[in-house]
């Protein structure tokens, strides 16, 4: 059986792959992705506590998280959409200014 | 460790993958012959009695042609989605009882349950393996790398996507009535009838439910009049144009076992599965099958009856009208088991 | 164990490959396969819920949507300049912060979990009954729930508002 | 129910500042006298159930809401009505009414958006005079005490288009300024003494304490106090704004400059008469100033030849002549000349307003005569308010008059008490000069050709007297009534019962001085002699004698120019004060100071910021992964930090 810990060091470890993922990856689509993967990282180690602590809590809560992922990635696919369609281009850094 | 109840449970799954095999390749005959019939032809009669062994033909035909593969096409992924669609297809009737527990006429001490994997969230686990199976079409679409394939994948997706809701909405109201995400305990609520006349199916209590899952059924499966994702005079064959050889059969293998799935989880949730009158429990299986084969048959004739829609017609039907009213229907059986007692 | 291992291996694989991948349709069939073997590590906590939906709205709802974008943009190639070309850890300065950064944040919280010298067991006593957990969802959460659904309204006003072309009229 | 009292007016001015140019005349008027009548109304319900109550305890308090609170100091916006601000608000809502129906005749000229900016003033006034009368506390009243400030300031630049009317308010509104400044002093100097800023608890803090006998904190705090009350109440040093205020409509300067707000310093010491009375040296330094004043502005009385300037010198000579009464002690003589003044003097103003009006803007005495038979009303009302002021027994002033000086006499300030009645020859004289001049002999032009050079008044351009109309019907209703008021209003104080209802407001200390009957009799009989022998001499110089009057002003020509000059107090004060203020402010303040030190300071700041931001800049590249990278930077800092720990 593994323990708590264990799930939590796997969470920590999607954590930061997420979190490389978002400054090593010059494509929005990519950089929403290892968001997701993040969002993951934190639902995975809230079962877990949810488990140990014997309550349902930390089920609920992950599904709140995906409510507010799927949310948050259809907002976030929209911009994309319409910032690929100004500027032909899904790199953040060209995305430097606040209007245009 | 090989108890003799484990070994059944094994064989059991293995019989169950061979007839599903085995239904997709009569389902083709079927569909054959009623098609002929109902367009006055006599459709295959060459191989063997009645033309009875022309599936066999068919796939002989297929495992011997040439495995093409479009140049442009993305290699893995277009070696990948026919596996998907036929990996999902199989994997959903895993959960989909299709009889009552049974020890086989005494020869094993114990009884099994007539189903793979008896788990207390197959409905949702239905649910997910259905929303999985997009990506066989999609992936097919898009990495064949032809207009035709992927606005067929892309016509496809949306379709499935959009009629998911209404699905799961129908689904719901039927869990309601069951009270349990287990579909065993949903055919077991179903047993007995009213007045000793009228057998307790769900149909009954939730026909509207039953007529919208049969619609979303079949546009989840890509069904005339649904049938978007190949409609041939517009795409030629849509996400499969590019495929052909055992790649195009898989597409077609999940096809047949989707429409499969799909009248089986009907008849568990909607027409009491396996309880019927005249035969004992354990014969139920026999009942299960007439089922499934009666709703196959309503597909068959579906398809060589109605015309298809127009593709804005399609979205428009099941956003404005199927979801709306599955969402009503919802609210009304939840009002009524709040008011009735469950 | 063995099975934790199998999966965790899967998932730290998988979404490695994610942000290793060039083509965007690649990095979502691979998180689609993070997110299966998350979902069987859900199913060994006991928490088939969690499992089930973890596949229904992340691989069956969110990711469609990402390879949805995709296709619709399929512009994987077109848009890759010199730090696509480059393999992500050959990359230029701030790229390579950003990456030491994250390695950093996993020692340290990976620190901060083996500090402890207590291993942490699992007790009995999981919740894994929908029912309960509908329960809690529509009495305890009830508020949460609802706002919830407002949130959702409102991101797919936003969405159609934000992705319609702009000669929409 | 107290609440109403101020704020019926303050609807009105809403209304009227609101609405005022969609309107009529009559809709504006309307509304401002229906707003203070209703208010009157309301005030006499409430004093008659305050006077309903046991006289132990005689208050009725109303708390409208807590307006400040922190830590343990807590002021609220309290009402509160006693006897003394029972008295006030009868005055202020009551000649208040008299004044506003006056004024829709008075100001029918006027173009409807100005009538009704006119009567949102006047409302807007009434409201703050109210609050002021009716609070409970320093701050309650400071808010009323400088919103009549504001008013006043309002209302005497009216015609702000005239140069000396804009002038006028200004220099109301400045030298007022100055006389807040102590007030303002003198209420924080309560709070850090007593920690409250109630007068209840202010007078309940300090009672049990022993007068002050040598001059310190109480006597500071009380100094700077009067300091404020001077200014409101214009006396010695800070009168000099009240004559010019004469330019303002005349009822304006019968409601505010003389009979109310004029009072509130008079007010306000006899609101705190527990306090004064623990100040010794201030009390006498308030009954020199009142004493000194009312003698000082008698003599310039007499000299004036613009008929509102006699009255507004006579205002001022009769202020002292309260200040005197609260300097010796004598609260409820204060109180009461307050009162039975506020009569007679809203009485001459309005009085000489419906000359004024008459004669279409004409204010200058040199330039009148024989109004008696034209303005028949105007003049016997005007000649009660007269005789009243004069002293004459049977009216109003000789009451009170007279119970001031006598309770100066007998609290031992006889060289008060002679000024004092010194002054009260003047007063008759100076008043019967007015009405002979006015009123009595013929019509003359005497005056030099432009009376008033900057004169813009409406209808200014003076119809040639052909035909006079003596004043139309609300202007006699005010002037009658406040007639009859000028008469009777002293009865209120026979047999010490105005006294004796004030009492609970002044209540612990009120020296009680020895009545000897005798010595009373003496003093009245003193008065009486006093005051014929005023009117006498009056009559001899300016109706009998003229000429004995300009052979009189010939001998005594320096005396005299002195006196039309005041004695030039306007000019030392523009010498001391107003030049040096100005050059330093000018050269010093501005062109050093501000121009240099402020201005660079200000510069320097934006340069400083902008150099800055010029390097801050770099740091906003527009990428969002650079600040999200600063920002794990963080998280793994600190998380780094508290592994460490």
């Amino acid at each position: 059986m593994p323990s708590l810990n264990d799930y939590l060091v796997l969470s920590a470890v999607l954590f930061a792959i997420g979190t490389a993922g978002v400054f090593v990856r010059r494509n929005l689509i990519t950089i929403l992705l290892s968001i997701e993967i993040m969002l993951n990282a934190v639902n995975l180690s809230f079962v877990a506590f949810g488990r140990a602590l014997g309550s349902a809590d930390g089920q609920i809560i992950v599904f709140f998280v995906m409510t507010v992922a799927a949310a948050e990635a259809a907002v976030g696919l929209a911009i994309v959409i319409s910032l690929f369609r100004h500027k032909e281009s899904l790199n953040p850094d060209t995305f430097t200014e606040l209007k245009w | 460790m090989l108890t003799p109840v484990l070994i059944a449970q094994i064989l059991l799954t293995l019989f169950v993958f061979f007839m599903l095999l085995n239904s997709a390749a009569i389902m083709v005959y079927v569909e054959r012959k009623v098609a002929a019939f109902i367009q006055q032809r006599l459709g295959p009669y060459l191989v063997g009695p009645k033309g009875m062994l022309q599936p066999l033909a068919d796939v002989v035909k297929l495992m011997f042609k040439e495995e093409l593969r479009p140049k442009a096409a993305d290699a893995f992924l277009f070696a990948l989605a026919p596996i998907i669609s036929a990996t999902c297809a199989f994997a959903a009737f895993a959960v989909v009882p299709f009889g009552a527990e049974t020890t086989f006429f005494g020869l094993l001490n114990e009884p099994i349950k007539l189903q793979v994997a008896d788990v207390n969230v197959a409905v949702l686990i239905i649910f997910a393996i259905a929303s999985m199976g997009v990506y066989g079409i999609v992936l097919a679409g898009w990495s064949s790398n032809s207009k035709y394939s992927l606005l067929g994948g892309l016509r496809s997706s949306a379709q499935m996507i959009s009629y998911e809701l209404s699905y799961g909405m129908a689904l719901a109201s039927v869990l309601l009535l069951g009270n349990s995400l287990s579909l065993t305990d949903i055919v077991n609520h179903q047993a007995g009838a009213w007045l000793h006349v009228i057998p307790k199916w769900f149909v009954f209590l939730q026909p509207v439910g039953f007529l919208i899952f049969m619609t979303a059924g079949i546009a989840e499966t890509n069904r005339a009049p649904f049938d978007f994702p190949e409609a041939e005079q517009e795409l030629v064959a849509g996400y499969h144009t590019e495929y052909s050889s055992m790649s195009f059969a898989m597409f077609f293998l999940a096809e047949y076992i989707n429409m499969v799935t799909v009248s089986a989880v009907a008849t568990d949730l909607f027409l009491g599965g396996w309880h019927g009158p005249l035969l004992p429990e354990s014969l139920g299986w026999i009942w299960f099958l007439l089922k499934v084969a009666a709703l196959l048959f309503f597909y068959v004739w579906m398809r060589w009856t109605l015309p298809r829609y127009r593709y804005d017609q399609l979205m428009a039907f099941g956003w404005k009208l199927l979801l709306p009213l599955s969402v009503v229907n919802l609210l009304v059986t939840a009002a009524g088991v709040l008011y009735f007692g469950a | 164990m063995g099975l934790f291992y199998l999966f965790a291996a899967v998932a730290v694989l998988a979404s490695l490959l994610v942000i290793a991948q060039r083509n965007p349709i690649y990095s979502v069939l691979l998180l689609i396969a993070s997110f299966g073997a998350l979902s069987g590590l859900y199913v060994m906590l006991e928490a088939p819920f969690v499992a089930v939906i973890q596949i229904i709205v992340y691989a069956g709802a969110i990711m469609v949507l990402f390879l949805f974008v995709v296709m619709l943009l399929n512009a994987p190639h077109e848009d890759t300049d010199y730090d696509e070309r480059v393999h992500p850890l050959m990359r230029p300065g701030p790229m390579r912060f950003g990456g030491v950064l994250a390695i950093a944040l996993a020692l340290e919280l990976v620190w901060a979990l083996t500090k402890r010298a207590e291993s942490g067991r699992f007790a009995g006593g999981a919740v894994s009954s929908v029912a309960a957990i509908g329960r809690l969802l529509f009495t305890q959460y009830a508020f949460a729930f609802e706002v919830t659904s407002v949130l959702i309204i409102a991101a797919m006003v936003g969405a159609v508002v934000l992705a319609r072309r702009e000669d929409w009229r | 129910m107290l609440l109403l009292i101020p704020l019926l007016p303050f609807l009105g001015f809403l209304v009227n500042a609101g609405f005022g140019r969609r309107i009529s005349r009559a809709a504006s008027g309307a509304v401002a006298c229906g707003a203070i009548v209703a208010s009157f109304v309301v005030s006499a319900v409430a004093v008659a159930r305050l006077v309903g109550l046991d006289p132990e305890s005689r208050a009725l308090a109303e708390a409208v809401f807590t307006w400040i609170t922190s830590g343990d100091f807590s002021v609220g916006f309290t009402l509160r009505l006693d006897p003394l601000s029972a008295v006030m608000i009868l005055v202020v809502t009551g000649i208040g009414s008299l004044i506003h129906i006056y004024s829709t005749a008075y100001m029918h000229e006027e173009p409807p958006s100005e009538y009704a900016r006119y009567f949102s003033y006047l409302n807007l006034f009434a409201a703050f005079m109210l609050v002021l009368v009716l609070g409970s506390n320093f701050l309650v009243m400071f808010l009323g005490w400088e919103g009549v400030g504001l008013c006043s300031y309002l209302l005497v630049g009216f015609w702000y288009r005239k140069q000396s009317a804009s002038d006028a308010g200004k220099k109301a509104f400045i030298v007022n300024r100055i006389g807040d400044w102590g007030f303002v002093l003198g209420v924080l100097g309560l709070f850090v003494r007593f920690g409250t800023l109630d007068f209840q608890q202010i007078a309940r803090a300090i009672a049990p304490l022993s007068p002050e006998t040598t001059f310190g904190t109480v006597s500071l705090i009380t100094l700077l106090l009067f300091v404020g009350a001077t200014g409101k109440s214009a006396q010695i040093p800070l009168y000099v704004w009240l004559p010019d205020a004469m330019e303002g409509p005349t009822p304006v300067s019968a409601l505010i400059h003389a009979a109310t707000m004029v009072t509130a310093g008079v007010y306000m010491i006899g609101r705190n008469a527990v306090l004064f009375a623990h100040a010794p040296q201030t009390l006498t330094i308030v009954a020199i100033i009142g004493c000194a004043t009312a003698f000082f502005a008698g003599t310039i009385g007499l000299v004036q030849n613009d008929i509102k300037r006699v009255l507004a010198y006579s205002t001022v000579s009769q202020l002292g002549y309260m200040f005197l009464a609260m300097g010796v002690g004598a609260y409820a003589a204060g109180v009461f000349h307050l009162y039975t003044h506020a009569f007679f003097k809203a009485l001459l103003f309005l009085g000489s307003g419906a000359v004024i009006h008459a004669l279409h803007g004409e204010q200058d005495l040199r330039n009148m005569g024989g109004l008696k038979h034209e303005l028949p009303i105007t003049y016997w009302t005007f000649l009660a308010g007269a005789i009243a002021i004069s002293g004459v027994p049977g009216f109003a002033g000789f009451f009170s008059k007279d119970e001031i000086l006598a309770k100066t006499f007998t609290s031992g300030h006889t060289l008060l008490w002679a000024v004092g009645l010194l002054t009260s020859l003047l007063t008759a004289v100076y008043m019967f000069r007015l009405v002979y001049m006015a009123f009595h002999g013929t019509r003359r032009r005497a005056a030099p050709a432009p009376a008033h050079p900057e004169e813009e008044e409406p209808a200014a351009h003076g119809a040639e007297h052909a035909h006079l109309h003596d004043a139309p019907a609300p202007m006699a209703i005010a002037l009658v009534v406040l007639a009859i008021g000028s008469v009777v209003a002293g009865y209120a104080g026979l047999g010490g019962r105005f006294e004796h209802f004030l009492e609970p407001s002044f209540a612990p200390q009120t020296a009680e001085i020895a009545a000897d009957g005798s010595v009373e009799t003496t003093l009245m009989l003193v008065s009486i002699v006093v005051a014929f022998a005023g009117i006498g001499i009056a009559t001899y110089y300016f109706l009998k004698n003229t000429r004995a009057a300009a052979l009189l002003a010939a001998r005594f020509a320096g005396l005299r120019l002195l006196l039309q000059n005041k004695y030039y107090v306007d000019e030392i004060y523009d010498a001391a004060l107003v030049q040096p203020i100005r050059i330093t402010s000018e050269s010093g303040l501005w062109k050093g100071v501000d121009v240099n030190v402020i201005d660079g300071i200000v510069n320097g700041v934006g340069r400083t910021v902008a150099g800055t931001s010029d390097v801050l800049r770099r740091l906003q590249t527009g990428s969002v992964r650079a600040y999200a990278a600063s920002l794990f930077f963080g998280v793994v800092l600190i998380l780094g930090y508290y592994l460490w720990r």
